[in-house]
């Protein structure tokens, strides 16, 4: 697979390290009444769609950034390739 | 016998002659001819054996789908079984012999099969063999397996070496044929980067093997002319003997390029195949077609061949399979069969055309509307039998027949990806279907396009467009003349009512009768007609024979063939060396070694090396008399203990952490606190997975206010930094942090024992103060050693000593190493490896990587007062799930044999003092055991239920896979110094 | 009709017309007491021991496409009870003693052959290791020896010993392990399903699932709307998209592990053999084909196919053990969807809709599980209890922290 | 002036140099390296401050700089690799924190990696068998981070299409080394 990364164009994917789910980003509040139960749906109940799939790959042997690649997992088709760090600040990650 | 059916013309050298071994007898061919066209020219039809009856067999085929002439190829280490002599080049001295035959090709005793065929229908194994019951393992099946399989291997070692490479083009064209040079010439002429591959040693495709003109020149001859302006252009790489074998993710393709296959010897240095990755913007498919076979009563005798591959070994190799060659056809290639064998003097008894209305040939018998019923010959074709249109018979002599059912599209490439083929009733075959690989485009009678007219214009168009779509300008090749003949075939796939077998998959033995069994057990669907009968299962994978067996079930079930499925095909497109796949990461270059800085001193010193990861890490110094390793290890614990020891611990991961946010940063990845470490002190820290389980710990040490160096296990360097990476960019993407690893770059040795400041003293420079004082347990600073180089101390310890870690920039850490070991002489200082550190953790009751093995949390530990529930740090939730924080769960204890020569073992099962030993009464397990010199006994540390609370209990620690069973006392994992006097002093 | 020697000399000497289909092709009836989605090993040994072992009247198998066409039909046949936690020793234990009785059980030749698996350790830390499982596989009534490297020599002398950059320090042997021709298990099964009255319904792709307060009552196929009084799913890598039609989402994912196939070869490699410095493990079928693969591809997908750098990574521990594979040919690579699981052990458990039960999260591992599978899958519709065996199996697990991690890789199904 | 003798990467005290037909493997010890990231917020005064010491600007993506004495290679986002002239600037690190202060983060790199000057017509035919890297597609002073012998190396280019700087880890020198002789050997 080749991975067109923001920075540095078409990556071989053998580069990258998997992880899975882009919605590992949204890590729960700690100090919430059901911190419990949210981070058990966080860590546990990942998207696993059969289409398109948000999922996070790291340039481990590359520049060391994570990824958010949109990936359709029926064709392996990538849509859609953004640096985690911006995504994780659009979803309010900030401090 | 020299050569009897040798013809003339072809493209061979003839002044090249080479001598060669097939079965244990010379022959002559010449330089061009493949193992199979030189046996053909030497009269030799017969070259293998089938797989399940040992039926004789000869060549079908002139091509890499050939299912029946397997051969193993040359001798001793490079033995190569399954080589198909219709591509394997002939080289001066080569040596083949038949396979699964025995005593011998001509004899072969299990020939007796084909006796019991009627026995051994498709699938008679699953219904049978099973009692009594042990027989299965014991009697059946080491029979069956032993006459199973094909070729053998030596057994010895592949001296050869392997390549891999990685090749970057914008247009990538497989195959050579017409449509692949008029793509080539066109996608070249444009300057556009292009990679032309071929799986024969010769580009033209069919070009080589037809009398076709095109133009005024012979097609071989314009294939060598578009050969020659290609290899002029240098923006075009052309790949001979390199065969595309699979199209995987975004235009990348693997391709096996055969270097020195044609040579007699290998080269030194030089591999013997490479696998090339091509990463292609676009690629076109253009690798032709592949002719089929037409089932019929004994179809399988050597002699009997595809009409194409009789073309080629006549017109390419000008080698005859026989005097007199009939010919068998359902189409008008075959009557091309027939003129081309005339025009080089073959005689031709007669062109049998299931077809009424077929066309006359000249200078041949035709018989319109037969077919043949049978044959003739024990080890190679004498006769058909023939069923003319009237319905009488006639037997027809011939040493050879020349079989054309139509052609199938060579579409494998674009099913590589899951694409379905779609039909064409023109063809009566499958073309490629519109999901095809991203990028890919197909070309010529790949794509259905069988004239040579439609194939170089396909090509030439193809390239055009797969450029445009890259925005590169090109314009299509002036194209020749060529031939340009309309599809004229009937559909016809098997002849009805044959007395004996017909043969639908040859190397498989799957004949037409074992098609018939399936439909009627209900193996229909046509993957379960594969898994069933095995067909298509076999080296060639189905090349010749997946259509005819759909063909012969869509007849059966009344359906359609598309109806019936479709053929689909999977990477590689041929086998490929198992070597070639590897390349050179093999043996002890398997993975890249990781030395250390004391490597080199290490060796002078004769140390024993182990492997840690990547790593290779001295595991004891033996000095003069030591015999065993147990001496050695024991005496540097002792010697360090009591005065002080030095232990490269560089493979450490060593991570720098910065930023104005980096305490903060560090609070949330450890779930210890760290804000409030002052600058100057280390701190142990412990990591956990956001399940709350532990997996990692380490020291942090703060060199300044926004500056830390934390260190990480040797096994967890990679992920510590990754998870640290993670939680910098996705978790908390706006706290000022940066991170690199450092690992490398610092030479780091432990020197740990009473002696161990006074010898640093010697070392450090003199402004230095480390005075337990100036220098406390946990303290760290940067300071400057042997006269002024920059180093760094970190005063921790994991022996459980007064000790030290001293780090300098690595090119200098042998000549560090070296000084310690020196100014250490006056304290008998002892180097020590892996195995005196392990012991001393032991000792210690350090957690280390037995510990950390994935299934502990921090309760288990006894580390659960670590971690802070007031801040919010990963894994700190979860940990705190009912299943991990069992009040009476597994802890962290140490073990002490009751019979001081008992051994204690890692990976014995603690049981109750009495009572049953089983599954159902484990209370835990020793994680790690060592022989502790200090206390004079094996001692273990390991996990036990509610061991907190279970000191002083005496429990059984059982290992009834090396037949021992222990007595244990239930102690601290401190075995010494628990109060840490020592390594404050 | 009653395979076996004699039958087939009779019909060998009258033209083979005797011979029945394997299964019949019914036509799906409009009610049933139990429906099992998915024709694959599983579900076809669920069908079976429902009715042969819990009397269950009326139970059909729907399938999408042909029977046998996902993994049990696109893997490495191995089958084993080498585990070292709990709650899998006695699961698989079963697993494996049920193997030792499937042919005669079921009347049809499965070619279970206990060749023995060796599983290699390269360093100490990693033989502890093995000495912990070894123990408690036999603690568990299992057998396993610990071998040094002497004794492997002696059982595969073919091994790379001499120019190893992992040397082979030992293993552990499990003799009863071994393989099993994967096809036929399907097979069997379905034939022994079939002749008890369960009907196996190909081409039948369940849609959906009707749900009414709280109980399902039966599943909507494209060949129409089947009742059901208890709806029992085993479709492995395709549970997420199956059970997303019933609203569950389920801890785990679809991964693609690739496998291989070489040319056929006189006999080789004597039993099963994994490599422990790399990922290489490695039988040969009886018909002489080495039968050999590695780790999944590590991005989830339900593509049946791979990528070459896992090919390229398992050939490089291939000949990294056995340097004498080099010249013999890789014929053939499939992939199969595995549904990897968050602790990599499975599930087989009741759902929060009435009436409807769950079986899957068995990673590459699902074949040597099969006949436990079935047998537990259906005790637990038929009785509404989790089979003794299979307690361990909740779908809630990881809610209360009771996982079940082999590897100790935690929540991160493409390391399991 | 200290008293601990330097050792090379490859464990001697004089680099390594290969000559092949078409090609020079030759060891570079002699160059001092140093890491710069910018800091949260900081990267207008952390460039100027950067540049006004190195002499130009820090490179953008995938490029690099090529000059004497300081040369630089893009490694990731806001982070570069500088590097320097060993003998002149073995306190580079040093020197860098002191040029930006607290608006980059400097860490030494110096010994954290080995080095491997590939310079000859042969360059391409010996790169293709080693790394996935597209050396038509280098300009002068490019970098990319690639998979070579199992290892993440740095390829640098020095001249296009004749000169390459390939930076492995240094506990790997040996193993790197070994692939690049052995490609070598293979390709010419």
């Amino acid at each position: 697979m080749m991975i067109d990364h923001p920075l540095l164009g078409l990556r071989d994917a053998q580069e990258f390290t998997y992880l899975g789910d882009a919605s590992l980003i949204d890590r729960p509040d700690w100090q919430a009444e059901d911190a419990q139960e949210t981070f058990h749906d966080y860590l546990y109940l990942r998207e696993n769609p059969a289409g398109e799939h948000r999922e996070l790959w790291f340039h481990e042997t590359g520049d060391r950034s994570w990824l958010v690649v949109t990936r359709n997992t029926l064709t392996h088709e990538i849509t859609k390739v953004e640096l985690a760090r911006d995504v994780a600040r659009a979803r309010g990650r900030s401090k | 016998m020299n050569q009897i059916n040798r013809l003339t013309g072809g493209q061979i050298n003839r002044n090249k002659e080479l001598n060669f071994r097939f079965d244990g007898r010379s022959f002559k061919g010449f330089e061009g001819d493949t193992l199979a066209s030189a046996l053909l020219a030497n009269g030799e039809r017969l070259m293998g054996r089938s797989f399940k009856y040992h039926r004789p067999r000869g060549v079908l085929t002139a091509g890499s789908e050939e299912p029946n002439a397997l051969v193993e190829l040359r001798q001793g280490n490079r033995q190569e079984p399954n080589t198909r002599a219709t591509v394997a080049e002939l080289f001066e001295g080569l040596e083949a012999n038949a396979q699964n035959a025995w005593p011998s090709l001509r004899f072969d005793a299990m020939a007796v099969n084909d006796r019991f065929s009627n026995f051994l229908t498709a699938g008679f194994y699953y219904k049978t063999f099973m009692w009594p019951k042990p027989f299965w393992e014991k009697v059946y099946e080491p029979i069956i397996r032993k006459a199973a399989g094909l070729g053998s291997i030596s057994f010895e070692e592949d001296p050869d070496l392997y390549d891999k490479g990685f090749l970057h083009c914008d247009l990538l064209i497989i195959g050579a044929g017409p449509s692949g040079l008029a793509a080539a010439l066109t996608a070249g002429r444009s300057g556009a980067r292009v990679i032309l591959a071929d799986e024969d040693f010769r580009m033209g495709g069919r070009l080589n093997a037809e009398t076709l003109t095109l133009g005024d020149a012979s097609g071989s001859d314009w294939a060598a002319e578009a050969h020659a302006e290609l290899a002029s252009l240098d923006n075009v790489r052309l790949m001979t003997r390199t065969t595309v074998i699979g199209a995987f993710d975004h235009g990348i393709y693997g391709a096996v390029e055969r270097v020195q296959d044609h040579l007699p010897q290998t080269i030194a240095d030089k591999p013997r195949q490479i696998l090339w990755r091509i990463y292609s913007r676009k690629a076109m498919l253009c690798a032709g077609a592949m002719e089929r076979p037409i089932a019929f009563a004994d179809n399988d005798r050597p002699g009997v061949m595809l009409a194409s591959a009789v073309r080629s070994y006549v017109n390419r190799w000008a080698a005859a399979p026989a005097q007199e060659i009939a010919i068998f056809t359902n189409n008008d290639d075959g009557h091309r069969t027939a003129a081309d064998l005339i025009a080089k003097g073959v005689k031709v008894p007669a062109v049998i055309d299931v077809r009424a209305d077929a066309s006359a040939v000249v200078g041949a018998e035709l018989l319109a509307g037969a077919e043949v019923i049978g044959t003739e010959g024990r080890l190679g074709l004498t006769s058909v039998t023939v069923r003319l249109a009237n319905g009488q018979t006639r037997k027809i002599n011939c040493g050879a027949l020349a079989v054309s059912g139509g052609w199938n599209p060579n579409l494998h490439l674009t099913c590589h990806q899951r694409g379905r083929p779609q039909w064409n009733a023109d063809l009566a075959g499958f073309v490629p279907g519109p999901d095809l690989p991203s990028g890919m485009s197909v070309a010529g009678a790949a794509n259905g396009q069988l004239s040579t007219a439609q194939a170089l214009a396909g090509g030439a168009m193809g390239a055009v467009a797969a450029l445009n779509a890259l925005g590169i300008a090109a314009k299509p090749a002036e194209l020749p003349q060529a031939e340009d003949a309309p599809i004229a075939l009937k559909p016809f796939w098997h002849v009805q009512g044959g007395k004996s077998r017909a043969w639908v998959d040859q190397q498989n033995d799957v004949t037409v009768k074992d098609v018939r069994l399936a439909h009627q057990e209900n193996f229909v669907s046509v993957e379960h007609l594969k898994r069933y009968t095995t067909l298509g299962m076999a080296t060639d994978q189905g090349k010749t024979s997946n259509m005819l067996g759909l063909a012969v079930m869509a007849e059966l079930t009344g359906k359609t063939i598309p109806e019936t499925g479709t053929t689909i095909f999977r990477p590689p497109y041929t086998p490929v060396p198992m070597g070639t796949m590897a390349g050179r990461a093999t043996g002890k270059h398997f993975h890249p070694t990781r030395k250390t800085p004391s490597h080199t001193w290490a060796e002078e010193k004769g140390a024993v090396f182990t492997e840690v990861g990547d790593w290779l890490r001295a595991q004891w110094f033996p000095r003069q008399g030591e015999t065993h390793w147990r001496q050695s290890v024991d005496r540097e614990v002792l010697q360090t203990r009591k005065s002080v020891g030095v232990c490269d611990v560089t493979t450490l991961g060593k991570i720098d952490v910065q930023g104005k946010d980096a305490a903060t940063f560090l609070n949330k990845v450890y779930a210890n606190a760290f804000a409030k470490l002052p600058v100057g002190k280390v701190r142990y820290g412990l990591m956990l997975r956001e399940d709350g389980i532990a997996y990692d710990d380490g020291t942090a040490a703060r060199l300044a206010e926004d500056h830390f160096v934390v260190t990480t296990t040797t096994a967890n360097a990679v992920l510590a930094y990754r998870n640290m990476e993670f939680a910098r960019q996705c978790l908390w993407p706006d706290l000022d942090v940066q991170l690199i690893s450092t690992t490398e770059a610092w030479a780091q040795y432990a020197v740990a024992g009473p002696n161990a400041r006074r010898l640093l003293e010697k070392i450090v420079d003199a402004d230095v103060d480390i005075s337990n004082a100036g220098f406390p347990f946990m303290a760290c600073g940067e300071i400057t050693v042997c006269g002024g180089l920059r180093a760094r101390l970190f005063r921790i310890s994991f022996s459980g000593e007064l000790a030290y870690e001293i780090a300098v920039p690595t090119r200098y850490g042998d000549g560090l190493v070296r000084a310690l070991m020196e100014a250490g002489e006056e304290f008998d200082v002892t180097p020590y490896g892996t195995e005196a550190l392990g012991v001393m953790r032991i000792e210690k009751g350090h957690a280390a990587g037995n510990e950390l093995n994935g299934t502990t949390t921090a309760l288990n530990l006894g580390l659960g007062r670590m971690v802070s529930k007031k801040k919010d740090c990963i894994g700190n939730t979860l940990s705190e799930r009912s299943g991990l924080s069992d009040e009476s769960g597994l802890r962290l204890v140490g073990f002490k044999p009751i019979k001081a020569h008992d051994p204690v073992t890692a990976g014995a099962h603690l049981m109750n003092a009495s009572g049953e030993i089983s599954a159902t009464t484990d209370q835990g397990y020793v994680t790690s055991a060592c022989f502790s010199p200090n206390l004079g006994c094996s001692i273990g540390i390991g996990f036990l239920k509610d061991g907190a609370n279970r000191l002083g209990e005496v429990l059984r620690a059982a290992n009834p896979l090396e037949g021992q069973t222990v007595e244990v006392e239930v102690v601290s994992a401190h075995f010494i110094d628990p109060e840490g006097e020592r390594l404050r002093a | 009709m009653a395979y076996s020697g004699l039958r087939i000399i009779k019909e060998a000497l009258s033209g083979h017309k005797g011979w029945k289909p394997a299964w019949r092709d019914p036509e799906p009836k409009g009610q049933y007491d139990i429906v099992i989605v998915g024709g694959g090993g599983h579900g076809l040994a669920t069908a079976y021991y429902l009715a042969s072992r819990y009397q269950t009247a009326k139970v059909a198998v729907l399938e999408k496409g042909w029977i046998g066409g996902g993994n049990v039909g696109r893997n490495t046949t191995i089958v084993r009870s080498n585990y070292l936690l709990d709650g899998n020793q006695s699961f698989y234990n079963l697993s494996l003693r049920m193997w030792e009785d499937l042919e005669q059980d079921l009347n049809y030749n499965a070619m279970v052959s206990q060749r023995g698996i060796l599983n290699l350790v390269h360093t100490d830390a990693q033989r502890d290791a093995a000495r912990r499982r070894g123990n408690a596989m036999l603690l568990a009534g299992d057998d396993a020896e610990l071998l040094d490297t002497e004794g492997v020599r002696a059982l595969y002398p073919f091994l790379n010993f001499e120019n190893a950059r992992f040397p082979i320090k030992g293993g552990l042997l499990h003799r009863r392990g071994g393989t099993v021709r994967h096809d036929a298990v399907a097979w069997g099964y379905a034939r022994g399903a079939d002749r008890r009255g369960v009907d196996i319904i190909q081409n039948c792709e369940v849609t959906g699932f009707r749900i009414e307060s709280g109980r399902c009552l039966g599943v909507q196929t494209t060949r129409g709307f089947i009742g059901a009084g208890k709806v029992g799913v085993a479709v492995a890598g395709s549970s997420s998209r199956v059970m997303e039609k019933a609203g569950l989402r389920l801890p785990l994912e679809s991964h693609v592990l690739q496998a291989f196939v070489s040319e056929g070869l006189k006999p080789v490699i004597p039993g099963v053999i994994t490599y422990g410095a790399g990922h290489f493990y490695c039988s040969q079928s009886d018909k002489g084909g080495l039968v050999f693969g590695g780790d999944i591809d590590m991005y989830n997908t339900y593509a049946q196919r791979g990528n070459l750098p896992v090919v390229e990574d398992v050939l490089e521990s291939g000949i990294s053990l056995i340097p004498a594979l080099g010249r013999v040919r890789l014929l053939r690579s499939w992939g199969g969807i595995m549904d990897m699981s968050m602790d990599g052990s499975p599930f087989i458990d009741r759902t929060p809709i009435d009436g409807l039960y769950f079986n899957g999260g068995w990673c590459y591992g699902g074949f040597k599980a099969t006949p436990a599978s079935g047998l537990c899958f259906a005790h637990l519709m038929a009785t509404d209890t989790p089979h003794e065996v299979a307690r361990a199996y909740r779908l809630d697990r990881f809610r209360t922290g009771h996982m079940i991690d082999e590897k100790g890789q935690g929540a991160q199904p493409n390391l399991h | 002036m200290h008293n601990l003798k330097p050792m090379t990467a490859l464990g001697a005290d004089t680099p390594q140099i290969d000559q092949f037909d078409g090609l020079e493997i030759s060891e570079r010890p002699d160059f001092a390296l140093a890491s710069l990231s910018i800091r949260l917020g900081r990267d207008v005064q952390c460039a100027e401050q950067a540049k006004a010491y190195l002499g130009f600007d820090l490179p953008e993506p995938g490029q690099g700089h090529l000059s004497d004495p300081f040369s630089c290679f893009w490694m990731g986002p806001v982070q570069w690799m500088i590097s320097a002239p060993h003998d002149s600037h073995e306190d580079l690190a040093v020197a860098l924190k002191q040029a930006v202060g607290d608006a980059g983060s400097i860490s030494e790199q110096t010994d954290g990696w080995c080095r491997f000057d590939l310079s000859g017509p042969g360059l391409t035919a010996v790169l293709e068998r080693l790394c996935n890297v597209d050396l038509a597609s280098l300009a002068s002073g490019d970098a990319r981070r690639v998979r070579l012998e199992h290892l993440g190396c740095f390829v640098w280019c020095l001249k296009p299409a004749e000169a390459v700087a390939v930076l492995g880890p240094r506990s790997s020198a040996a193993s790197l080394h070994h692939a690049l002789v052995g490609a070598a050997k293979s390709a010419l």
